[in-house]
């Protein structure tokens, strides 16, 4: 699964896009959050403040207990500032 | 009809404009703008927007969609830049056609507001030698929620 | 900044953005527009406007002054074109500068209804050989009213 | 004084401004239009429906009952449809 990430969120994993494999466990995209968390200091870092962290799930916004459900791409970004 | 651009180059809003009264025709009598600038206060000399190449597009897309559900439109145009910008620039312009002016007045309204909490988009500043990303305002999650319903 | 302008000449928006922008200088971030254009419904093959040469300046500039007051606005522009005209033509734009998107949006829709009902003009149609006035609409009185306070 | 007219009511006087000399007794516009009245049938007949006449006075917009106290230029047209 493709992982993409914006602004500072990005910024602070190192990295604006990764392939990840995830166990079974990790049904929604918090749980993809938390399990992230896990595998680097840098992602811990970039999804500290899960109440300012938002995703897409396959380029549509959604809530972070939306089930990832065999979905292609997961992006992680700050709230939006643009116009 | 059904504008959406996202694009590095400077908007050209008398060319919009053009376009958005030519896709109205002649029973589109009201074109309301909304035309958002770099604000160059608190020492900002550059602004960059970073977006979801993709997402973007289908957000702002589906906003368009929304407005005209909403309102009788015979146009509606989202001109998005990314990029760097200068002070002055215009980041972004938003344009409903219609043939009464209230329905053009508020379908404005409306894609501004949303725009501002449903499109990914993110400003980057820079304030003399570094740059900080722009905080989402309260604000505009206040201005967008007016038109939930 | 104030600006009106009551001509025969076609209106060239792009031109009138870039004087609104300039005079809302860097502070200014939001521009909200109102054009109107010649309806061809109807039959309708022409429209001619009259009004009331040096009443129609003052009332126009009063207008401004009025938005300015309401709103903190960098800037104010009305351009009203008079004489003959076809479908599809502007007969009016107006825009409102400010550094926030709510007073320039709140001031443009203020400034249409407002002209519509406290600026001397009056449209005459032509229609295949014959011409007639344009009666006022009692819509345009209840848009005006809702600015009253 | 000046009288000016726009519109059909200037269509219907015939001219698109005169200097009239109205009597004393002419206190306000309303009395003012009453007298135009008499005065001829284009006179008459543009200003019949007093409801839809509209009144300027030194090129301020009134009401028709406004005194004309030495006003240089009174305006009579129809309800404005201008933008």
């Amino acid at each position: 699964m493709r992982m993409v990430y914006f602004a500072w969120v990005r910024e602070r994993v190192g990295v604006s896009e990764e392939d990840v494999l995830p166990p079974a466990s990790v049904a929604t995209i918090a749980d993809l959050v938390d399990w992230l968390s896990g595998q680097s200091t840098a992602h811990a870092a970039a999804f500290a403040q899960r109440d300012r962290l938002r995703a897409a799930r396959d380029q549509a916004f959604v809530s972070l207990d939306t089930p990832i459900d065999g979905a292609k791409e997961i992006a992680l970004f700050p709230p939006v500032t643009g116009g | 009809m059904i504008r959406v651009l996202v694009s590095e180059a400077p908007i050209d809003v008398g060319a919009e404009m053009a376009i958005a009264e030519a896709a109205g025709g002649t029973q589109g009598g009201a074109v309301a703008t909304f035309t958002g600038l770099v604000r160059g206060d608190d020492g900002v000399t550059e602004l960059t927007l970073e977006h979801y190449p993709g997402a973007t597009e289908r957000a702002l897309e589906e906003l368009c969609t929304k407005a005209s559900r909403r309102w009788t439109l015979s146009g509606v145009t989202i001109i998005h830049r990314v990029g760097p910008m200068r002070p002055g620039e215009r980041i972004v312009f938003v344009a409903a056609c219609s043939a009464h002016r209230a329905a053009a007045l508020d379908a404005c309204a409306f894609l501004i507001d949303r725009l501002k909490t449903d499109a990914p988009f993110w400003k980057r500043e820079r304030v003399g030698g570094s740059t900080r990303w722009v905080d989402a305002r309260h604000a505009d999650d206040t201005a967008a929620a007016k038109w939930r319903s």
